[in-house]
């Protein structure tokens, strides 16, 4: 079946429906997504949105500035970083008119509160910053805009799983989909494609991200050709709940929760002296990893506390419902009791497709647009988040991005011709899915993941060297071989969610490649990318972006310039 | 669409007065209460009867809809049901106007 | 279909079918009523109502109007507000005290035959 | 390690006739969700095996089925409180696409019509609209909804008339017309006091024991009611 629309959006989180929303009121638009809209991930962040709103204590953007770029160790482009702090408060009004119903302070106003690497003046002590609506922030905002698509007369198409954006003489004319429902293929002509694809954390074993976060369009537009940004950069929460990844939102830091280790011992006391518990995730993480390398995880286990018993009850109670009903259910804990579990868990990637300010995709290091192709939200790299993302930044990157890109395209769609899709791509998506089906061989689908996600959970999180990172190259690539021995049992065409699996592993597999190799050749320690044998920074050689490029069966790198405007580089202390 | 909200409040309503009427009509069946003359009674005993009436064809009307799904029959059997209780008003009143 | 076992759905049944049947009776009701004016026939259908028979049928209709009124305050008391967690609780109190009510309503038919 | 017997009903409409039930044993650890366990026995036994799932926490609301007669996440079910012997169906009253997975349009579509969005034409302030905490917490239950359809699927009013509105979309027309910010009251109000509307739940509290996100459905649906008639009154004075 084949569709025309003026822009096609792939994706329904935050990002997605923040662009659908700006885009249809100037045409048509399509929104595709492999889930239901409101199941998209978005819907899990639960701590907050930043933004200097200053309602509960002074604060400027200026400062929000500051602490992004000092967050992102300084690899985050300082213009993009300025657009989006300058937008936020602007962005968080606009939510709340669309509906989103944020806590309150008691004079009404959306309330505020602290969260890891977000101070005031200039990192003096933290901020309350972050916007909420208790610990379901990411499902307050996504339903908000979810609904408020109904009205301007936004078409879903729920359940449809993107095989291909096809690109064609620089120039993107749409998307190949499949529906899920009843196995037939879609053609999506746009004059606009907005990729808002969400995050893939499902290359680790653990991770906070949903069973969807597969990555597939980045894998798409890298096996198209083009580049990835900043891979090796992959942030590890501190604090998920041990064992099974799920988050526990860094709010409840921000009010007063501590970490603790064995000798009930809060020790981000040592390693951020200003402001402990809130530094920034990647210090947090790497402090929890090292107190339990150095024996002081608790009994001896491969984790540490969180103590939430020193939040006042009601607070708990009003402000985090959802985690305190997760460690009931799942760790049998009552967090207001006992302490929690914690152990750091894969949660947001900071690389991906790289954009200019208004999500135009760019194919090289050097600037060079594909027309009609716009990513935004955690699938793009802007990059605001530079090597490591401070909390309740990534909501307001998706939101802010999002609209940029919305607009963007209704303005390129006036004079734009709309992209045709031609028979033979999509004769290749059709083999692409007969091939999976028809294969033979010996492998499970499951092992074979399982196998992948361990080895870059061992070799590639928190911290990594050059022999581990370069035995999960010659790893990944008998993954890939052993990939392509995996049978189905599954042949039907009505809702073959085996057949899914399979093509989201191969982009697994493809984005695993890219994430180890980007790491093996970052010769430095930087924000989320810690190299054992390269503990430091190293400005002179690598304050630059990574491009990675798909070549044959291997990556190739190239680079690009850091924009620095406000801040110059300095030590990262907190 | 007004009608459906009176409906559902008079549901209620006639209920408490059915209940009243039930245990004043259970008292003096059975345990020889007053004899039932005079107007008072015969205001009481109308009221007894179009509350009965009103409650239990209004409950009929709201299962019907419930498993009947075309709107044509919906239409059939809702003339049917208000046209019996409007006779069974009729023969009420007639014997009550003994 | 585990759902129809609980409380509130049980109520919910017992609601719909009593009132149903309640509803039916109205036409005997009636019926028996008109015969005020004919008193041959009262005094047959007087007679009738000697049958043990139709003395349990009494009791029988005795315990519907309860189950139909008992429920019937559960659910306003509800409608007016009381909480969610109680449904239960006035499940059971409407039972009990409906049980009662009928054991005591249902001598006064029954006692003569039991 | 303890191995568990999942029953599930199984049911391709486009190969098979009628649902058939299917046995696995599968090993769980204690604290394993139910989820863990169907993906177990799907990458493992059987590859046919198709529900959906996606966040595995319990907010995104996706593998809402009936476990043991009574509807739930798989995901937020843990093994170690089931008994060995699990039971697994599709949520009732809606149609099954293939085994656990069910065809939820019809769902999502109930809501829709209650206008399910913020309705504010008056020229909003520079800065957020005021909302006082109290003015808050009237909707701070009914906002947690994730649609997972478990609520719909265990009411008997659905089960026999599709044509009810059903627990869910009256939900969320609560959510809105008590959002002190929402201006179409009237609007709202006129979607849901229809015969098919409000007056078609009978307080039967399937809904609130089926929601896995413990809202009080049906307390939400009985204060609609109570706003209608009131505002039935006001109006006809």
């Amino acid at each position: 079946m084949i569709h025309q629309f003026d822009t096609v959006i792939i994706g329904s989180g935050l990002a997605g429906l923040r662009a659908a929303i700006e885009a249809a009121k100037y045409g048509s638009v399509a929104v595709l997504t492999k889930l239901f809209p409101t199941r998209s991930h978005s819907t899990s962040a639960q701590g907050g949105i930043g933004a200097a709103l200053g309602n509960e204590e002074p604060d400027s953007p200026e400062w929000h500035l500051y602490d992004t770029v000092k967050g992102s160790d300084y690899l985050g482009d300082q213009d993009a970083i300025e657009i989006m702090c300058e937008d936020a408060i602007r962005t968080i009004v606009e939510l709340e008119h669309l509906g989103v119903p944020f806590s309150r302070t008691t004079e009404g106003k959306i309330a505020q509160r602290r969260f890891g690497g977000h101070t005031r003046n200039f990192g003096e002590a933290p901020v309350r910053r972050a916007c909420y609506s208790a610990d379901r922030t990411g499902h307050a905002v996504l339903s908000a805009l979810y609904e408020q698509c109904k009205p301007l007369g936004i078409n879903f198409f729920s359940e449809f799983h993107v095989l291909d954006i096809v690109i064609e003489n620089n120039k993107c004319h749409g998307v190949i989909a499949l529906q899920i429902e009843n196995g037939e293929i879609h053609v999506f002509n746009a004059k606009s494609t907005l990729v808002a694809s969400g995050g893939y954390g499902k290359v680790f074993k653990t991770t906070s991200n949903a069973f969807a976060s597969t990555g597939d369009c980045l894998s798409i537009l890298f096996n198209a050709g083009l580049p990835l940004e900043d891979m090796e950069f992959f942030q590890f929460h501190p604090t998920g709940l041990y064992g099974l990844g799920i988050l526990i939102t860094e709010g409840v830091r921000g009010e007063g929760g501590v970490l603790i280790n064995v000798q009930s011992e809060r020790f981000m006391e040592r390693y951020a002296p200003a402001i402990k518990d809130l530094a920034p995730r990647d210090m947090a993480s790497r402090a929890i990893m090292t107190e339990i390398k150095e024996g002081r995880g608790i009994d001896g286990k491969d984790y540490v506390h969180l103590d939430l018993t020193r939040i006042p009850n009601q607070v708990l109670s009003e402000r985090f419902p959802e985690i305190t009903t997760f460690c009931k259910i799942y760790m049998g804990i009552d967090p207001s009791e006992k302490p929690i579990p914690v152990l750091p868990t894969a949660h947001y990637a900071m690389g991906g497709i790289p954009t200019d300010a208004d999500g135009r995709v760019l194919n090289d290091e050097k600037a060079g647009v594909i027309k009609g192709l716009y990513a935004a939200g955690e699938c793009a790299c802007v990059s605001v988040h530079g090597a490591n993302r401070l909390g309740c930044n990534s909501l307001l990157d998706t939101v802010v991005f999002g609209r940029r890109a919305g607009i963007a395209m209704a303005g390129e769609n006036k004079n734009a011709e709309r992209g045709n899709i031609h028979r033979d791509a999509i004769d290749n998506a059709a083999s692409l899915i007969d091939l999976t089906i028809k294969r033979k061989g010996d492998q499970r689908i499951g092992d074979v993941r399982s196998e992948l996600q361990t080895d870059m959970m061992d070799l590639c999180s928190v911290f990594r060297n050059e022999q581990g990172l370069k035995e999960l190259v010659s790893k990944i690539s008998i993954i890939e071989d052993k990939a392509e021995h995996i049978t189905l049992k599954d042949k039907s065409k009505i809702f073959n969610t085996e057949l899914l699996d399979a093509i989201e592993f191969g982009h697994l597999i493809n984005l695993s490649k890219v994430i180890a190799s980007s790491a093996l050749q970052r010769e430095e320690s930087r924000g989320a990318h810690f190299r054992d044998d390269f503990p430091q920074r190293d400005d002179a050689d690598w304050l630059k972006h990574t491009f990675a490029f798909k070549k044959e069966r291997v990556v190739e790198f190239k680079h690009k310039p850091v924009k620095i405007t406000k801040f110059q580089p300095e030590e990262r202390k907190y | 669409m007004r009608k459906e909200v009176f409906e559902w409040f008079f549901l209620r309503i006639t209920g408490v007065i059915l209940l009243a009427g039930l245990t004043l009509h259970f008292y003096t069946m059975h345990y020889n209460g007053p004899a039932q003359t005079g107007p008072y009674w015969r205001a009481f005993n109308f009221i007894f009867l179009l509350s009965a009436i009103y409650h239990g064809f209004n409950g009929l009307l709201g299962i019907m809809i419930e498993y009947v799904h075309s709107r044509a029959l919906q239409k059939i059997f809702e003339g049917v049901l208000i046209v019996t209780a409007l006779a069974l008003t009729g023969i009420g009143i007639y014997i009550l106007s003994v | 279909m585990r759902y129809r076992l609980r409380a509130g759905s049980f109520a919910w049944m017992i609601q719909r079918i009593s009132g149903v049947a309640l509803t039916i009776y109205i036409f005997f009701h009636l019926y028996y009523l008109s015969s005020l004016r004919d008193p041959v026939k009262f005094e047959l259908l007087r007679k009738l109502l000697d049958d043990p028979f139709v003395k349990f049928g009494e009791a029988g209709l005795l315990l519907l109007v309860i189950a139909h009124s008992f429920n019937g305050i559960r659910l306003i008391l509800l409608d007016m507000g009381v909480p969610t967690r109680m449904q239960k609780t006035l499940f059971f109190i409407a039972a009990l005290t409906g049980g009662i009510i009928f054991f005591i309503g249902s001598w006064p038919i029954l006692g003569g035959i039991l | 390690m303890k191995t568990y017997n999942f029953k599930i009903k199984r049911f391709n409409p486009s190969e098979e006739s009628s649902p058939q039930w299917q046995e696995f044993s599968v090993q769980m650890d204690p604290m394993e969700r139910l989820l863990d366990g169907l993906i177990k026995i799907k990458d493992n036994s059987d590859g046919t095996l198709t529900f959906r799932r996606s966040c595995a926490h319990g907010i995104c609301g996706s593998c809402a089925m009936k476990i043991n007669g009574k509807n739930g996440l798989a995901c937020q079910t843990l093994i170690k409180n089931m008994p060995e012997r699990i039971t697994i169906e599709p949520l009732a009253a809606y149609p099954v696409i293939k085994d656990l997975v069910v065809d939820m349009t019809q769902f999502f579509m109930k809501s829709e019509e209650v206008l399910p969005y913020l309705i504010n034409a008056e020229t909003p302030p520079e800065r957020e609209r005021l909302q006082s905490k109290d003015e808050q917490q009237k909707i701070l239950e009914s906002i947690t909804c994730i649609m997972c359809g478990s609520c719909t699927s265990s009411c008997p009013t659905y089960w026999s008339d599709k044509e009810y509105l059903g627990p869910a979309a009256l939900l969320k027309a609560y959510r809105f017309i008590f959002d002190s910010r929402d201006r179409a009251f009237d609007e709202r109000l006129g979607r849901i006091i229809h015969a098919q509307g409000l007056w078609r739940c009978h307080s039967i509290y399937n809904c609130v024991e089926a929601c896995p996100k413990e809202i009080d459905i049906t307390g939400h649906i009985t204060e609609l009611k109570r706003l209608a008639v009131k505002n039935f009154f006001k109006r006809n004075k």
